[in-house]
């Protein structure tokens, strides 16, 4: 039977598995609270989710929040934090949008799939700007090169990274490998995408405009990555089918390729109003986010999704994972338009709801309600922690543990050899060989240059615009060792480092995106990590005078109790105004003079 | 006169066809898109097939693309003298179709390769490279997974025999290819396929170091102006 | 010398895209009649001596852990008439 | 609704990287007793009739001219049971 509002109202006392689906006490009574009555199990669903650490950043937001009120002014921010991905105005009329993301932990499960829907998963924040992606970057930590599970873990990982990229077209400029035994259990996979797009062409996550369509496009929902909704399932409906669902999401470049070209068509046709990709919360924070940022409410009939499994219960289909999907709001007359271009490229599309102003997310299910919600409450107001954070016990005495006691080396020569054979200093060649760098071409610099850069050759349809001589560049550094001594020192090195290696292009950098790692947030010393990064990274993004656009936090990335590195991984995109003027690395000529400079 | 108009087509997952566009206004021609569902090849003189993943590769790189409705039209317009070039991807196309003999198939190393790649170009007699010198060594970049051509022994012999291996690797071999072959060209000449990506290869500024890809595009126009 | 079939397919519950891709051009190429497609591997294994309860034990374990990757994977054994 | 399974393997002659692959990583995981490995491609195709001569005639078709490349590939056809 059919969870529905009705029978929610009329058995207030059911239990329900909050604590499975990883609720506190506290967090489901407020869900009762805000709803007057028990939630549904598919409301329940969308609040787990939507409330998750992931989704909410509800450990975080009082710490990044300095990221805007120390943010610089900047003329180029278009689109600041907040948006699935920061716009930036690079001149001409053009603007770029960038974003870096984590995918460690289904990274560490299937290589492969984790890292190739890592970089899918990215790629979707971008073209949900309304951009074209035009370049890829990854940030890779292993543990030990030598280490057994580093064998398994890094060349699916690359494989993974590659495949997806290649397959999409985007050019692979740069990334990190570092080796450390502190990843062995808990390798970090941070993967970045850039865009492209008319200054005056930004789309909003939003669905204004009562009456107007929701259209769900790109694949089927299956049972991806919803391990913990079958928590649900099987409590509500005792159906032992559901008990054994995958965690792991399987990724379709092709599909998502089809994706990038036809919501370009759509952008250009003009027949998209707001537009959300479908990410770690699937239906559930799409819709949420949608209606929250629009008119305010939204009614959805989830029968209508196309599921690739028939089983698929609604709590499941609000929780899948499942890739390479998107979310529009069209208005009724540009519906016939929208399906026309989804049908060229091969897309299938369905209007699965409508916009309304009633305030209320309201869902159906063979006709009964089992969803209705203020979706504010799910989007925006979730749970907001201030965690106890202190300084970790040994950080004093690693600090006094400094280079100088350490002996000096007699033998320069295999001092040197010891160096140039370390697997943090090996040539990157056997990963970055398997990465297309020349689709587009548009690459102006990738590997071995510190900084990615292309140059802005697009023509986007639908938009008058004059060639352009301007490209962007684009650096993400970091290392765990130096935050680990000092993570606020260690996080503005990492910025200080991506800063420096687009400056050195030629680039003029403009703004910052960032990916925490770090352990967990209810380890007060880990916290304390975390807070001391993001007030570096802060200080730092106001002494340079680049604003954080966007980001994102992964926590948990621990083995038992022992968290990784603190390990803030940044990102810096400048503009450069004549490509044909950059720097490239190395030595380009015989009897050129080499100047140091700095201390 | 008119420019040399060269067909650029698009299946669902080709990658390089704006790449291929480019190098073709480079050399002064036009680049006309083609589409891959349309009966309708829009009068071309020439044209490209890129590369790409097209249908995401699955089954087998260009398996599912032969059928497009774009190809019924190619085929016989090939058979008929069109000059038509494929890389990668393309190269895979011309050979599921059958406009090329062989196969291309996974790399000995099981990797996908990108990488700068010193190849020789063996035969000029073709609608597609009569601007390069016989032997000549020019530097392209590869970009492929499956990339390693291989066809019976008495389909390599023939190949030989009759000089229709148009480009082969020097320097190294990318991926296991059978008799070091990059490239090859049907009997008459007119159809070329080859795994390097000479539309990466026309500006200094982009792509790989040099502008050895140049050479296919200024053969074509050639190919069309003496015709 | 016997040999031995590994099949290995995708899970019911994951995604083939391959198989999706495949079954989606089918009517398309003018074929029709099909339901659905999966795709999947097929490992045709040569062993040095016969294809006895103490072989199949091997294969299995090879299958296990190299042949299948059995997250998302799941395989069969069978020796080959 | 029948099931018919399409087996695709290389020919003889064609080199087989993945195969051979697998074949030098066993010793080293500590398998014996395999003299030699092939990977093919297995597709199972769900028909939406029975699996009658006609069906298979078009699955056969289907094989021919998509599923495998018989420039280096052969296939078998088979009702699974
Ligand atoms: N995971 C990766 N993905 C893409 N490019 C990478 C990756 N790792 C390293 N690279 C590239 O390889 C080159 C060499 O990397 P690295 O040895 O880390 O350089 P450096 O020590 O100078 O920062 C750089 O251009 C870098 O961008």
């Amino acid at each position: 039977m059919i969870d529905s509002v009705r029978k929610a109202a009329k058995t207030p006392d059911e239990p329900m598995p909050f604590a499975e689906l990883g609720m506190k006490p506290d967090e489901y009574a407020r869900v009762k609270e805000i709803l007057g009555r028990r939630p549904t199990g598919s409301e329940l669903a969308i609040y787990s989710v939507m409330w998750s650490e992931h989704c909410s950043y509800k450990s975080s937001k009082v710490h990044l929040k300095q990221f805007a009120t120390k943010a610089p002014k900047s003329e180029a921010l278009l689109v600041g934090m907040g948006e699935n991905a920061g716009v930036v105005d690079i001149g001409d009329g053009w603007a770029a949008t960038f974003k870096i993301e984590s995918h460690n932990h289904p990274s560490y499960v299937e290589p492969h799939q984790g890292a190739a829907t890592g970089v899918g998963g990215i790629v979707r924040d971008i073209m949900s700007m309304g951009a074209r992606p035009i370049a890829v970057m990854d940030a890779l930590r292993f543990g030990g090169a030598d280490a057994v599970d580093t064998r398994r873990v890094l060349p699916g990982v690359v494989e993974g990274i590659g495949h997806y990229g290649n397959c999409l077209g985007l050019p692979n400029i740069g990334g990190e490998v570092v080796f450390d035994p502190c990843y062995i259990g808990n390798p970090l996979v941070n993967a970045l995408c850039v865009g492209l797009l008319r200054k005056d062409q930004i789309k909003l996550a939003t669905a204004p405009g009562p009456g107007n369509k929701v259209v769900l496009f790109g694949a089927s929902t299956g049972p991806d990555g919803i391990g913990g909704a079958s928590v649900l399932a099987s409590a509500t409906f005792e159906d032992e089918s559901h008990a054994k669902r995958p965690a792991v999401q399987v990724g379709d470049p092709f599909m998502e390729k089809l994706l990038i070209e036809c919501c370009l068509e759509l952008y250009a046709a003009d027949v998209v109003v707001g537009i959300q990709d479908l990410g770690a919360a699937g239906v559930s924070c799409a819709t949420t986010e949608l209606a929250a940022k629009g008119t305010g409410g939204m009614h959805v009939d989830l029968t209508r999704v196309p599921l690739r499994d028939p089983s698929l219960r609604p709590e499941e289909i609000l929780m899948s994972e499942s890739q390479e999907r998107m979310m529009a709001v069209v208005e009724p007359r540009d519906i016939p338009a929208f399906m026309a271009i989804c049908e060229k490229w091969d897309v299938p599309a369905t209007v699965i709801g409508e916009v309304t102003d009633t305030g209320r997310l309201v869902m159906t299910w063979e006709g009964e309600i089992i969803v209705d919600i203020p979706p504010g409450t799910a989007a925006d107001d979730g749970p907001v922690y201030e965690r106890p954070y202190h300084e970790p016990a040994g950080q004093a005495a690693l600090n006094t543990d400094t280079p100088d006691r350490l002996e000096r080396p007699s033998d320069l020569r295999e001092t040197l050899l010891k160096l140039l054979g370390s697997p943090n200093l090996a040539s990157r060649e056997w990963v970055t060989s398997q990465y297309d760098r020349y689709v587009r071409s548009n690459t102006v610099l990738a590997q071995p240059a510190d900084a990615g850069m292309v140059r802005i050759a697009e023509t986007m349809a639908g938009a008058e615009h004059a060639p352009t001589t301007r490209g962007i560049a684009l650096a993400t550094d970091g290392n765990g060792r130096y935050a680990k001594l000092d993570p606020y020192a260690g996080a503005q090195l990492a910025l200080a480092e991506a800063y420096r290696n687009v400056a050195v292009t030629g680039a003029q950098p403009l703004a910052v995106t960032n990916c925490l790692n770090f352990g967990s947030p209810e380890d007060p010393e880990v916290m304390w990590q975390f807070a001391e990064a993001t007030r570096g990274l802060a200080d730092a993004c106001r002494a340079l005078g680049v604003p954080v656009t966007g980001g994102n936090v992964s926590f948990y990335n621990q083995t038992g109790s022992t968290a990784i590195h603190p390990t803030p991984v940044v990102g810096v995109l400048g503009v450069i105004d004549d490509v044909a003027r950059r720097v490239p690395t190395g030595f380009t000529a015989e009897g050129l003079r080499v100047v140091l400079l700095g201390d | 006169m008119s420019a040399a108009r060269v067909g650029v087509v698009t299946f669902p997952g080709t990658l390089d066809d704006q790449d291929a566009a480019r190098a073709v206004h480079l050399v002064g021609a036009q680049a006309v898109p083609l589409w891959h569902a349309d009966h309708d090849l829009k009068g071309v003189d020439a044209v490209f097939l890129p590369g790409g993943f097209s249908y995401g590769d699955y089954l087998r790189c260009g398996a599912i693309s032969r059928f497009a409705p774009i190809m019924a039209e190619l085929v016989p317009a090939a058979g008929a003298g069109l000059p038509v070039i494929g890389t990668c991807n393309g190269f895979q196309i011309l050979c599921e179709a059958h406009l090329l003999p062989g196969a291309l198939t996974r790399n000995v190393s099981l990797h996908y390769v990108c990488r700068d790649q010193r190849v020789r170009i063996e035969q000029t007699a073709t609608a597609w490279t009569n601007a390069f010198e016989q032997g000549q060594e020019i530097v392209l970049p590869v970009k492929h997974g499956e990339g390693r051509y291989v066809a019976s022994g008495e389909t390599l012999a023939a190949l030989e025999a009759g000089g229709h291996v148009v480009v082969r690797y020097a320097g190294g071999n990318p991926n296991g290819s059978l008799n070091d072959i990059a490239g090859i060209r049907n009997e008459a000449g007119n159809v070329v396929g080859l795994m390097p990506h000479p539309e990466h290869a026309v500006e200094e500024l982009v792509g790989a170091p040099g502008t050895d890809g140049l050479g296919f595009f200024t053969s074509i126009l050639k190919n069309l102006v003496d015709a | 010398m016997a040999r031995v079939i590994v099949d290995v397919m995708l899970k019911p519950e994951i995604l083939d895209p391959q198989g999706q891709a495949i079954a989606r051009a089918l009517p398309r190429l003018g074929f029709s009649g099909v339901a659905a497609v999966r795709q999947g591997k097929r490992f045709e294994l040569e062993l040095e001596g016969p294809a006895d309860d103490t072989a199949l034990a091997e294969v299995r374990k090879m299958a296990e852990t190299l042949l299948a990757n059995t997250v998302i994977e799941d395989y069969t054994v069978r020796v080959e008439e």
